[in-house]
């Protein structure tokens, strides 16, 4: 398993859900979370596959900023 | 890339003790400094001098990092509790080995004992003690139950009972914590002080 | 002009207690949510709805504002501790008078109980306690005192003994103001509960 | 006697006992304190005279900021 963390601007319930029905019908996708409270909205994807730049187009594509956060 | 397999982390986690004591040292420090709500993931990673994105990887969020850090310290609490204590042992007895243990873990984890005071306040205790807590709170139980069977202990509430039982102890170590005791008279804990007044709560107690 | 006569000041203080109140109940609350290091004058204007300048006429600065606070409120405390306390009182008799006392005011006062906790671990305790414990310190070590002489209390040294006469009832009173006792237990002070405690504690006293 | 309120940008040491020539050596002025944990370094000064202009002059002269603190 890997496990794949984001910086994105998903603020609001309702960008959460539209992220939520992304990422749950994800072939690869195993669990996800954001943390809200934290200033870079933290996004962390457990995945099945090391596919962090196939996520992040997808999550790109749905109008969201979606960037990896470095180590 | 920021990816990486969970083997590798728990390699990783083996290999980097330190780095995970780093953290969880630094998290109680942070909580304890600027409580519950002031504590955010960005500020421990900068204590730590590691990237958030590093954090992240072991914990979803603060609440996942301070459950985790809170059921792990509250174990190694609850296991030094328990040391050479049964719950068949006599009142008197089992009420020594507690006090010993329970002083004995407080002078050597004074950080984690403050922050389980602190956590006592907010929602995170009702997860943390459900977590801990299986074995632990029959046993005390049970040693209660039979030290009242054995007439070795009067029959009381429990916050009656509890309030003697260690009120008193945990009076002494928090003078202890603050180098002080009332009125701010200087105070460093002692053996001889605590052994006498265990004296006065068994007294108190017995039926 | 924001200069204004002492004269005025002291009219203002008389006619404008709601105010000063209002600056009590604030800074008391501001101080138990952010800390004594957390805490500012200017969140305390904008908390009381009065402008900084106005706050800087009745307190020279934060800690002149937290010791005359603490003064004051301290002053109440002490004068609701020795209620119907004499310390030529029999002890049994002397120690219920005090539990009353400390809990009445506990649980009339709780903002403030928990600021007097709080303030224990900083710097404005001892000036604090320097100006309210007259005669309230003496009159309970004489207390204790003509209670050891009279043979009614074991003679122990101070820290036994105050951990064992208090150390429950702050306890019971602690339980109370989180709603909750030992393992999340819930919890609501009873008057019962609180004179089966006292017993115990005066079985173990007693010499 | 009157108390006297400003907002400054008295900081540093030097700066405090520059400040504190010119005001324990002023005729009307009792007793001063500086806040200097406040972002407004507030200036209170119990003073003889009803004197707020003057000594906001005598400050401004030597160089600091020195402003009234409205009520």
């Amino acid at each position: 398993m890997h496990i794949l963390i984001f910086k994105t601007n998903i603020e609001t319930e309702d960008a959460r859900k539209e992220l939520g029905s992304l990422l749950n019908s994800h072939r690869s996708i195993i669990d996800w979370n954001i943390d809200k409270e934290d200033v870079d909205k933290v996004l962390r994807i457990e995945s099945e596959l090391n596919n962090t730049r196939e996520i992040m187009t997808t999550i790109n594509k749905a109008g969201f900023i979606c960037e990896e956060l470095p180590d | 890339m920021n990816e990486r397999s969970f083997i590798f982390v728990s390699e990783m986690r083996i290999r980097d003790t330190n780095k995970e004591l780093s953290v969880k040292h630094h998290a109680m420090e942070l909580l304890l400094k600027d409580g519950f709500d002031g504590f955010s993931m960005q500020k421990l990673a900068k204590a730590c001098d590691i990237s958030v994105g590093t954090l992240y990887i072991y914990y979803k969020n603060k609440e996942d990092l301070i459950i985790r850090i809170g059921i792990e310290e509250g174990k190694r609490m609850m296991k030094a509790t328990m040391k050479n204590f049964s719950p068949d042992m006599p009142f008197a007895a089992g009420l020594k080995v507690q006090w010993e243990n329970r002083s004995a873990y407080w002078l050597k984890n004074k950080q984690a004992s403050l922050f389980f005071e602190n956590i006592k306040h907010t929602h995170y205790a009702e997860v943390i003690l459900n977590e801990i807590s299986d074995g632990f709170r029959p046993t005390m139980q049970q040693f209660v139950k039979n030290s009242i069977a054995k007439k070795e202990l009067e029959f009381l509430s429990f916050e009656s009972y509890w309030s003697v039982a260690f009120g008193p102890l945990y009076t002494l170590l928090k003078f202890e914590q603050n180098g002080k005791s009332v009125g701010n008279r200087p105070y460093k804990f002692s053996k001889k002080v605590m052994y006498q007044t265990l004296e006065l709560v068994l007294k108190a107690l017995k039926p």
